[in-house]
């Protein structure tokens, strides 16, 4: 082992205002290497890359690329030094197209015009990303945005790449070409770093994994020595909750019926295409498919957020096709949405306060057109109590809240005044382990009771574990459904980006 | 040296040694240096420093403000011992009115009010009739039988200017065209502080084929004057309040015809000198033809050639032969 | 937690005094390099008022408050209601004309009186909220332009209702049954508190009660701080825009009538104009908070009201204080805003703290290995 | 402070994002408009409507308003919302007061962007490094410029020969092109009345015809920021700190520094407006006289999709109506009447093809209304003439708003340290 190491961190810190996110970090990436890093929620992964990446300055400990030591002040000079990053969360402007937002920050390379729209066809090419540098980035697939992302660290020539949970939002079939091209270019002599929550990926792809705990490094193991189950053993110390369906409790009674709905778009294609389905009480019906593919159309369909162009929504025998959203929340119909930020909570209120969105016309939070104080303090304990929120006080704002409490907090809020249908989108995104199994727990808890559960998720596992019915969604259209017991995620994948239908 | 208006030195009332009147003077927006009739008042006060031996206080509203901010500009004057007290402004009128109840032993006087007291003197004028003489001249000059009109904004404040120079036009021939602009729907900034608007407005009547533009728009006609200075020989505008030849640059002046004056600080001289000798009364005091309170004026000699002319429709306003409308 | 409160207390004051401080010392600049007399400023600034200053202030912030108000239900909402200032003058017009027609007997037609200016108000608003919801236009272009619409109408039913006296123009004048005399507040005083200055406490308390007890109040705050949020818990918020745009006009609709049947009589040419913009100044500076409007008020007018002996005492331009005006709202919010990152950062370590004590079970590193 | 439509989108109608972007180019939208107008004129009579006096003062109507919108697009394209426009132009003004004054109309120019951004300084102070909303520091700057250019105008002009309190002497504009030639040749084609050849002469004759080199400025600052913000890699940093600070971040740009630029000349800019006022509208300065032109700067701007072409588009509306109830009054605007029924009519065509019934009724009626309107009067009084700057513009973003974009980020608070 006499190859130089292409990063070199050591006795790396980082506090931010009352949390350690980093301490007594070391981590050895050998050049030309694929290196994982993984660890729980809120391990202090991103926030070590941030570090490599000139985002974040460290309060203490060293940085040595390519064996010299350097002093990042901001990505200008990472990305001087050859670093380069693809972050968990894209960093693309909307507005701009893909040429736009690849040159960004690096006109100087190419310049702004054909010169760079050359570069960028040649590097699309080569690595087959199919990338045209006109397109505006808004009309893009996730897929696609991913590749903008590793072209932007291409294009300035980074050598060594970071890549924060990249297949996070990708179903397998992607991640597959991911990886191909994450071992093309290693085998051009990069250094990849990349983080993952999903052990078997980092097992196939790396040459080297770091595992981080509580913001340390607390082991450097190679593939080949150590096992996925192992290898979470590092991270967490305990086993790894798994979801799993117990006995089907599955009523008879339909509670949603969705009949041809059809949703117009503004182009050419409808946004939801004849889409028909049926959940029984005591039932939880999972929504496969990639992410665009009409799931958050279909869910603000049910919530009556968005009016369906034709077709019928009905709850239980109610047809409640123009009904309001909140009447559909009168009706018992209780909502996790996939961005809780900007759709779950009020985030400079209190806790108590975010208790009464959604429940604004429905006691205990209200009287009559009051609102009722102590009735929604009271309750908000009660979630907090009963759903391990971790909170100082129900007075606390939810901002404060990390997301895996805020996320526990809206569980328990959506599961209040016994809803009988529930809509769950991506109820575990973002959170960790401890917070995820509860989660599942209270999900399970409320079918067994006979409450029906619309489930969108982008893990595969998580919705063969809990659904008893898989339906797959592609572009606005139910194309397949699935039995959780015999499908595999392999499968969901293929049906999920029309493979099958090709075949 | 000083012509900026009557009265631009700073210091018109730091001179406090004076034994005769203590003017108290509460100016409307714009203060003493907006070149209308605040600086006439100005001018009276002035006259009044040197020739009663007076002494004077000033204080000018500001834009927008409060109803009580007037009376307290009203009582902070009569507090500090000033009197009389001399508003300018009909927006004054009734602040005067509660103001002046409370002080019954000082003298007030509202320039264009119309406020009622034992103490109170209203100092009125006739513009129509000044508007009707300059109306005259314009009928006579205008060689394209096509006049204009400028107003700041409809209503009773300039009305009076409009219909009198209308009919003072018609008078000479009634077949004479008379085009009417306004700036503004209110008296706002956008009426009297608006010389852009005015320069369009004047652009737009000469352009129609008008020789002769009359404004009665306060601040605002510098844009006339600067339009007309651009305009070959013949060309003319018409001034107002104040002689406004004596405050234009020379390329202004050669086109400046007359101007329709109403001589507020004659009024407000008037006023503190009957204080002095105890013979202020109350109600109006109408500054009209008659007592040359209002009139047009003949700087620039453009006008000699028809100033006979002239006089004798001002003889016939004067014995009342003929009148000057008010309403348009 | 009791000290932690009392902190936050001083913290929350902090800001505003510091901001006048800062306020007032930039303004002494201003003079200094001007070379206007500073010591003159502040001693005209800081002399006590006479008691009939004090009810000007009073009367002036009653009606500022009224302005503050009506801004401060739009920004709650996330709109910038700029058309309170046409929406009052158009409200006010109304009234004073219904009011002097004296169909009804004294109180009772005030109170219609007001009524309908508060219907005016709303229904003048209401075109910038339903243009926003049915076609999308800013409320802060529409509002614009209805304010200048709103000049040219009233300046042209004036005319066609208005009757002159002398040099003024102003609709007739009420019914002497149909004033609102004044409050005899200081015997020392001349004048007097403006009877309907009341409204602007009845419109603050009910404020502070329709935002935080009702249920509207909270879809109203809700909306203003996330609408996306709003639109998943169910709130309907194009309806919410609409409704109270029109509160915020009906609010609007108050701020002329103590003037109005306590002062002027009458509407006409001179009617204090402005008052719409000075309270959205007003409003800011409070917070949007019924409390912190009060005291913006007070203070705006306070400094208006010494303001007009600066002339006179000090040969400074009254001008000067609209700076100090300024300056004290951007100071409040700069200060506000390190206030609240230093808040946050409490906040969070507090949190953290909660975590250190309470251990996480499941999340227990140690448990098997 | 502004809510984002996003969440307001009349149910059912389809979000900016997924219109097809087909963008017309300004040049077909004026010629249309050219051949409307022209149309009318013929139709009614009413030569005004777009005589070479008409042109040019809607010229000289619209560069202020076209500066304050242009400065508003600086602004905002970098994310800042820059309601203080108004305060920043009036900060101009007294600015071209005081070194138009004494150092000539240059100076005065100089001065003024000088002094406006002295206003935006303030402005980039409180929103990019303290995190102030955007709005509270915009009113906060408009308070403290009337007040300061008030109390200026009082120190430095009172005891001046022709200025005062509330006012400064008369002031020198900079140099007017007149290029006798061709400007007469144009007039005289005008005055035939001929259909287009008429209306496209009068135009010519108004930009040939005494007009100013700040009217040329304008032109320049307008075509070289378009070019400069849309052609360069300085404006591409500038603008992706408007769609996503946090991205550019990521990048390496120093957005706090593209914001302060953008802000900074925002305000010069926005000066130069008000210099415009003072020095070329009204050759003198006056407390109030900006007129409330930065906020309809600021409608232009959002009027023109926060487009260099858009916002020129919008000021020119806003300048022509003005200019043309000023000085053609009530016969030329009620030609206009029949101009907007004719426009509607064509929208709520489109509107139907589109397969928006509703708004394609709406507009109908409403055009019908106009057309009614136009056959049964013969002028418009002149107080309504007065409003038609503002109905026009209540009128044309009500058919045009859903179509608008803002940059993704405008107004949000942005925070260093935030990628990732
Ligand atoms: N800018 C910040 N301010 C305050 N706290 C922060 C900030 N960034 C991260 N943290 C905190 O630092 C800790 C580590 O966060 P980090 O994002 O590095 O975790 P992670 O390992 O990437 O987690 P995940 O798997 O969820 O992405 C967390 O407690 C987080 O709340
Ligand atoms: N989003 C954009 N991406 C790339 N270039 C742009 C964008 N917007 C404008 N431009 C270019 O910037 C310049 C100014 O834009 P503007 O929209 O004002 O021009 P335009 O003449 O209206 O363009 P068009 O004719 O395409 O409508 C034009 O050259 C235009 O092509
Ligand atoms: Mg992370
Ligand atoms: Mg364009």
């Amino acid at each position: 082992m006499t190859q130089t190491m292409a990063v070199r961190l050591r006795g790396i810190g980082k506090s931010f205002p009352g949390v350690v996110a980093n301490h007594d970090v070391d981590i050895e990436v050998r050049s030309g290497t694929v290196h994982a890093l993984v660890g729980e929620n809120g391990a202090g992964k991103s926030t070590l890359m941030k570090i490599l990446y000139g985002v974040q300055k460290p309060d203490e400990g060293t940085i040595e690329i390519a064996g010299d030591q350097v002093v990042l002040h901001s990505p200008a000079d990472a990305i001087q030094h050859g670093v380069g990053m693809v972050f968990q969360h894209f960093m693309l402007a909307d507005n701009l197209t893909v040429l736009e937002n690849v040159v960004l920050g690096g006109e100087k390379l190419y310049g702004i015009g054909d010169k760079a729209r050359a570069k960028i066809k040649e590097l699309s090419d080569s690595y087959g990303f199919g990338l045209s540098p006109d397109d505006m980035v808004e009309d893009l697939g996730v897929g696609q945005r991913q590749r903008i992302e590793i072209l932007k660290v291409l294009y300035r020539g980074a050598k060594i790449i970071i890549l924060d949970e990249p297949t996070a939002v990708l179903v397998p079939q992607e991640v597959e070409s991911l990886f191909g091209n994450l071992r093309e270019l290693k085998a051009q002599g990069y250094t990849l770093l990349f983080i993952s929550h999903k052990l078997d990926e980092v097992l196939a792809v790396a040459d080297g994994v770091t595992v981080m705990r509580r913001g340390t490094t607390v082991a450097a193991v190679q593939p080949k020595d150590v096992t996925a189950r192992q290898l979470a053993e590092l991270m967490v110390g305990s086993e790894l909750p798994s979801p799993s369906t117990e006995d089907s409790t599955v009523t008879d009674d339909v509670e949603l019926s969705v009949e041809n709905v059809t949703l117009a778009g503004a182009g050419e294609r409808n946004l939801l295409d004849d889409v028909s389905l049926r959940i029984h009480r005591g039932e939880v019906l999972g929504i496969a498919g990639v992410e665009g593919n009409g799931q958050t159309e279909l869910v603000e369909l049910v919530m009556g957020i968005r009016p369906a162009t034709s077709g019928r929504v009905l709850l239980g025998t109610e047809d409640i096709t123009t009904w309001s959203t909140a009447a559909r929340r009168n009706a018992g119909i209780g909502y996790i949405p996939e961005d809780r930020h900007r759709h779950g909570l009020l985030l400079d209120f209190p806790l108590w306060e975010n208790r009464i969105l959604g429940h604004q016309d429905r006691p205990p939070t209200v009287r009559g057109p009051w609102i009722n104080k102590s009735g929604a303090r009271k309750d908000s304990q009660r979630i907090v109590d009963q759903f391990d929120v971790r909170t100082p006080s129900i007075e606390t704002t939810a901002r404060a809240l990390s997301g895996g409490n805020q996320q526990k907090f809206i569980v328990g809020r959506e599961m209040s005044g016994d809803p009988v249908l529930l809509i769950a989108s991506h109820p575990t995104r973002g959170v960790d382990v401890g917070a995820q199994a509860a989660i599942w727990d209270h999900i399970r808890d409320a079918r067994r009771l006979g409450l029906a559960v619309l489930l969108i998720s982008a893990d595969l596992d998580e919705l063969i574990g809990l659904s008893d019915q898989i339906q797959v969604i592609l572009r606005g259209r139910l194309v397949g459904e699935f039995d959780p017991d015999t499908v595999t995620p392999e499968q969901l994948g293929s049906a999920m980006t029309g493979a099958g239908e090709e075949e | 040296e000083d012509t900026g208006g009557a009265a631009t030195s700073d210091e018109l009332c730091a001179d406090k040694s004076g034994a005769g009147p203590k003017i108290g003077l509460a100016y409307d927006i714009g203060g003493r240096g907006d070149h209308s009739f605040n600086d006439l008042a100005a001018a009276g006060v002035k006259k009044s420093l040197d020739e009663l031996d007076a002494t004077c206080e000033e204080s000018e509203a500001s834009a927008q403000e409060p109803d009580s901010a007037k009376e307290e500009r009203l009582r902070t004057l009569a507090e500090a011992g000033f009197n009389p007290i001399v508003a300018v402004g009909f927006v004054y009128t009734e602040e005067v009115n509660k103001v002046a109840k409370e002080y019954p032993d000082k003298k007030f006087a509202v320039v264009d009010g119309f406020a009622e007291g034992p103490n109170i003197t209203n100092l009125v004028f006739s513009v129509e009739q000044g508007s009707f003489l300059v109306g005259v001249a314009a009928g006579l000059k205008t060689k394209a039988k096509h006049v204009g009109f400028i107003g700041g904004a409809r209503g009773p404040i300039i009305d009076p200017f409009a219909a009198g120079y209308k009919a003072g036009v018609a008078a000479v021939d009634p077949s004479i065209k008379v085009d009417m602009k306004w700036l503004s729907d209110k008296g706002d900034d956008k009426a009297f502080a608006n010389p852009s608007g005015a320069k369009t407005a004047a652009t737009a009547l000469y352009d129609a084929g008008a020789d002769i533009v009359f404004h009665a728009s306060g601040l605002s006609g510098g844009g006339l004057f600067d339009v007309v200075s651009t305009k070959p020989d013949g060309i003319w505008a018409i001034g107002v309040d104040s002689d406004q030849y004596q405050t234009a640059t020379p390329e202004q002046q050669k086109h400046i015809l007359t101007s329709s004056l109403k001589k507020v600080d004659v009024a407000v001289f008037d006023f503190a000198k009957a204080f002095k000798d105890g013979t202020t009364k109350p109600g109006y005091d109408l500054y009209d033809i008659k007592r040359d309170g209002v009139g047009y004026a003949t700087s620039g000699g453009f006008l000699d050639d028809v100033t006979s002319k002239i006089d004798e429709y001002k003889a016939k306003l004067v014995s009342g032969d003929l009148k000057a409308p008010s309403k348009l | 937690m009791g000290k932690l409160d009392l902190r936050r207390i001083a913290l929350a004051l902090a800001a505003p005094v510091l901001a006048i401080v800062v306020a007032l010392v930039i303004t002494c600049l201003i003079l200094l390099a001007a070379g206007s007399s500073v010591s003159g400023f502040l001693s005209t600034i800081f002399s006590v008022p006479a008691e009939r200053n004090v009810i000007n202030i009073l009367n002036n912030a009653s009606i500022l408050y009224l302005s503050g108000l009506a801004a401060a239900i739009g920004f709650r909402m996330n709109l910038f209601n700029i058309g309170v200032e046409g929406q009052y003058q158009m409200a006010v017009f109304t009234a004073a004309v219904f009011a002097a027609q004296g169909w009804l007997p004294g109180p009772i037609n005030v109170i219609v009186s007001i009524i309908l200016a508060m219907l005016v108000g709303a229904i003048w608003a209401s075109i910038a909220g339903v243009l926003k919801v049915t076609r999308g236009v800013s409320e802060v272009i529409s509002t614009i332009m209805l304010n200048a619409i709103a000049v040219s109408l009233t300046a042209y039913m004036l005319r066609k209702v208005g009757v002159s006296t002398g040099s003024n123009l102003a609709t007739e004048e009420i019914p002497r049954d149909s004033w609102v005399g004044g409050i005899k507040l200081l015997s020392g005083a001349p004048n007097e508190l403006l009877g309907l200055s009341l409204l602007a406490v009845l419109g603050g308390i009910g404020y502070a009660i329709l935002l935080n007890r009702s249920k509207f109040g909270f879809a109203l705050r809700a909306t203003g701080t996330s609408a996306s949020a709003a639109v998943a818990s169910g709130i309907d918020v194009r309806r919410m825009v609409v409704v109270s745009l029109m509160i915020s006009g009906a609010v609007a609709g108050l701020i002329g009538l103590p003037l109005l049947f306590g002062n002027s009589h009458s509407y006409g040419t001179t009617f204090q104009a402005g008052i719409g913009f000075a309270g959205i100044a007003v409003a800011l500076l409070g917070r949007n908070n019924p409390i912190g409007i009060a005291f913006g008020a007070l203070l705006f007018s306070y400094l208006t009201e010494q303001s007009n002996l600066l002339e006179i005492n000090a040969q400074v331009s009254p001008d000067i204080v609209a700076i100090s005006q300024g300056v004290i709202v951007l100071a409040v919010v700069i200060a506000y805003e390190v206030v609240r990152r230093y808040r946050n950062a409490l906040e969070q370590r507090q949190v953290a703290a909660e975590l250190s004590t309470s251990a996480p079970s499941e999340a227990t590193p140690e448990a098997t290995r | 402070m502004t809510m984002a439509p996003e969440e307001l989108r009349p149910a059912g109608a389809p979000s900016a994002a997924l219109v097809p972007r087909r963008r017309i180019s300004i040049w077909v939208w004026l010629l249309v408009g050219l051949v409307l107008i022209s149309a009318v004129r013929v139709l009614t009579g009413a030569n005004e409507v777009d005589s070479a006096g008409t042109m040019r003062e809607t010229v000289n109507a619209s560069v202020p308003i076209a500066l304050a919108a242009l400065a508003g697009l600086w602004s905002e394209r970098a994310g800042v919302v820059n309601i203080g426009l108004e305060g920043m132009m009036i900060l101009g003004t007294i600015g071209a007061g005081y070194f138009g004054y004494w150092y000539g109309p240059w100076a005065g120019i100089v001065g003024a962007m000088v002094f406006g951004m002295i206003g935006a300084a303030l402005h980039a102070l409180a929103t990019v490094y303290f995190g102030v909303d955007h709005i509270v520091s915009g009113v906060a700057i408009n308070i403290i410029a009337l007040g300061a250019a008030a109390f200026l105008a009082d120190t430095w002009f009172s005891g001046l020969r022709g200025g005062g309190p509330t006012q400064s002497p008369p002031l020198d504009a900079p140099l007017s092109i007149t290029l006798p030639g061709i400007s007469d040749a144009m007039i005289t084609l005008q005055d035939k009345h001929w259909f287009i050849i008429s209306d496209l002469a009068s135009l010519v004759a108004a930009v040939t015809t005494e007009l100013s080199s700040m009217t040329v400025l304008a032109v320049i600052l307008i075509v070289g920021s378009a070019l400069l913000l849309w052609r360069t890699g300085f404006g591409l940093r500038l603008r992706s700190c408007g769609e996503s600070p946090v991205a550019a971040e990521s990048l390496g740009v120093n957005v706090y520094r593209y914001k302060v630029i953008a802000v900074l000349t925002s305000g010069a800019i926005a000066g130069a407006g008000g210099a415009f006022i003072a020095l070329v509208s009204s050759g003198i300065y006056q407390n109030g006289q900006t007129g409330g032109r930065g906020y309809i700067g600021l409608a232009a701007m959002i009027f023109g999709n926060w487009r260099p072409g858009g916002l020129v588009m919008g000021s020119v509306l806003f300048g022509y109506t003005d200019a043309l109830q000023l000085r053609a009054g009530g016969e030329a605007v009620h030609a206009l009447l029949i101009l907007v029924a004719i426009i509607l009519l064509g929208v709520a065509i489109l509107q139907f093809r589109r397969g928006l019934k509703i708004a394609a009724t709406t507009s109908l009626v409403i055009g019908v209304g106009f057309a009614v309107w136009f056959f049964t009067t013969d002028t418009v009084p002149a107080d309504f003439t007065r409003m038609t700057p503002y109905v026009t513009t209540l009128l044309v973003l009500g058919l045009a708003a859903q179509r608008l974009r803002m940059p993704a980020a405008d107004g949000l608070r942005y925070r260093r340290g935030q990628a990732g």
